[in-house]
């Protein structure tokens, strides 16, 4: 790759070779560090799973809403102002019902809607996950506190392409009647990834 | 590739480490690290795909023993580097010591001839055959059989889209198998969706 | 089990770091972990498909990590354990740290029903089935078709013997296999020769 | 498998773990010390490519040895006083021709024909060449030096049962005529894995 330069014997840490980055970017006039200060803005504000809360409370309470979020996730979320990065084309809504556990994993990486359900958490990057999850999905959610009937059948969803996933949980059942606001603040990134359930399903 | 990075369905991995409610980011680098492979993808140096490959040409030692966001970072270096945007020298200077980057890319591909357009329900099979590329097949559904549930629109041909060469967008099709399929009388029963490009399919017969 | 020990046409990695005449071991105590086991074997604590077993077990980031010998020390220190030699604690006190142990073993299994007794020249196929525990058969065959070249007669059933489980010994077949088979597209022009066991094996039809 | 113990920290170095194994087996009478200097002159002294080199020699000029060997490898070993570990129940004898190149390989693990040909070098062992042996032969024996003819075969031999291998490499042919003892000393144990052939062949 570069031949010429004499290889250093110790490997610079994982700052070290951040900070290296972050540098060469600036030098070249990227201005990495407003990249930064908007990176944390939106993980912490903007990329919430209180966005997904949001979908999933009026696929709840508004039947034609929920129609147009099972044809298409993206344009419904873009109706309640959210939008997704350019390469994630669509979102595919799954629907869980009392018989029906959908569990959303990605065994070549990490690849998660993350705009609207958060980024991803760190077991779900892990390699334990994304080896597991696939082949052994009743065990693993069995280890993860979700004990599911054996009546209940299980998909999994494995993100190989673009398009993103999303879980839609089933709804509490003491919840039937609270308001939008009320039931998005309920609804867990976990139960989005399909490995949780909302108290009470 | 069939690289380390694949890793449905391989055993010997044990309890996932789960916490309701887990943080995503634990040390403050990995927050920059994975804004500035952002802010390169939004200046057009490198796209999705080929940072993906770049994980996946990871040395597979280096990939196992190294945390989410250091698979990143080694993307990012080897990518910067070898789009021309800095020498490895010159990142090694700045870091005061070595930068592990990834091994170089095997050629990249075009979409695959015969492809056909398949409609909900039909039974297709994922085509046999290994590409040392960007691939976006995972390995445990190579020769196997499944039902198509949907068709998705058109996106970027990964096998060429990772390496620069040029292809038409495909359509991807959300595709069941049947876990008892995929290992028989090696997984726990599930119907296990995956969305495959156009040029991994073939109609069974 | 499909772990990470099964390499065989793993891709992602490099240049093989030859140099003719190589040495065997580059340290003291790699010599006497190796020693130490051939005494556990020599003394029945534990035979050679346990042991092999044993270094599966690992945890796949350790076993990718660590070298040749502290794989051996691991499989050795599980083993003594498990046997029941000496118990974790106390390892760890002599060793003054964490010992690392490999997980615990999948259930095995004795031969499998409908073996066959096959001729030189019989096309034989690989079963396409999946078994937790200790198996030698590489995950590269599984499914594949290839010529029986010879017999060899017979050996311990490795998914029970490295599991404590009674089994006849079987006959292995030296099955020849072409790489284009193996993997279309995908490899050097070979002919694969892999020792399999009866068990592991159906008629061509 | 022992949950009552206090998980310490810190890993013990492979040289701690190596000491507690021995002082363990020390203990329990199973004299390891012992079993330490055999090893070490076994490794040096018994277990030499030297062996493999005299069957190697006898083969090349013997042709009665040449069938016996091809027909039961461990039998004609033991002709020479040559013996094999109990499990190890089986040598095969695997010839090259000017056509053809036999390449043993264990992508499991790293089983090897060890009391004939000695213990295996590190590379064998390394991950890499078990990964790549099996499926990019003609590349990987290339870039270890030995650029093969396109006419020549490549067979490799994965070692996954307890059967073990040797390659017979083709005799150099400015040595037909010479001694067995002086034939046997040219033969290394690189060329009996079939990495590499002998000079002038």
């Amino acid at each position: 790759m570069d031949d010429q330069r004499i290889a250093p014997t110790r490997t610079a840490s994982v700052e070290q070779r951040t900070d290296a980055i972050q540098a060469v970017m600036e030098a070249r006039g990227m201005q990495p560090g407003a990249a930064i200060d908007s990176a944390y803005q939106l993980a912490e504000e903007e990329w919430v799973p209180l966005n997904g809360g949001r979908i999933v409370a009026k696929a709840w309470t508004d039947p034609a809403f929920r129609q147009r979020l099972l044809a298409n996730g993206k344009a419904a979320a873009a109706e309640l102002g959210l939008s997704m990065p350019p390469h994630h084309r669509h979102l595919v809504a799954l629907e869980n019902t009392a018989d029906l556990q959908n569990v959303i994993v990605c065994t070549l990486c990490s690849c998660t809607a993350f705009t609207i359900i958060g980024l991803p958490p760190e077991w779900y990057k892990d390699l334990d996950y994304r080896a597991r999850a696939v082949r052994q999905s009743r065990t693993v959610l069995k280890e993860m506190g979700l004990d599911l009937p054996a009546s209940t059948e299980i998909r999994v969803w494995d993100t190989t392409t673009d398009t993103r996933y999303m879980v839609i949980p089933t709804q509490p059942p003491e919840t039937i009647g609270w308001p939008e606001d009320k039931l998005a603040a309920i609804v867990t990134k976990d139960a989005m990834i399909g490995v949780a359930r909302l108290p009470g399903t | 590739m069939d690289g380390v990075h694949d890793m449905g369905g391989r055993q010997g991995f044990g309890p996932i480490h789960y916490t309701p409610g887990a943080a995503t980011f634990h040390a403050e680098w990995e927050r920059r690290a994975n804004a500035l492979y952002g802010l390169a993808v939004r200046h057009g140096i490198f796209n999705m795909d080929e940072y993906r490959h770049g994980i996946e040409r990871m040395d597979p030692r280096h990939y196992m023993g190294a945390s989410y966001y250091e698979r990143t970072l080694t993307s990012l270096a080897t990518l910067l580097v070898e789009k021309g945007v800095v020498t490895r020298a010159e990142l090694e200077q700045l870091a005061q010591g070595f930068v592990p980057l990834s091994a170089p890319a095997a050629p990249g591909r075009t979409n695959l001839p015969n492809r056909e357009r398949f409609q909900p329900g039909d039974r297709v099979r994922v085509r046999d055959e290994f590409f040392a590329g960007h691939i976006r097949m995972p390995a445990y559904i190579r020769g196997k059989t499944g039902v198509v549930v949907r068709e998705t629109p058109i996106y970027p041909f990964p096998d060429a889209h990772a390496h620069g060469v040029p292809a038409e967008d495909e359509p991807t099709f959300d595709v069941a198998f049947r876990s008892e399929d995929l290992w028989p009388q090696g997984a726990d029963s599930a119907l296990v969706h995956v969305g495959v490009f156009q040029s991994y399919l073939d109609r069974a017969t």
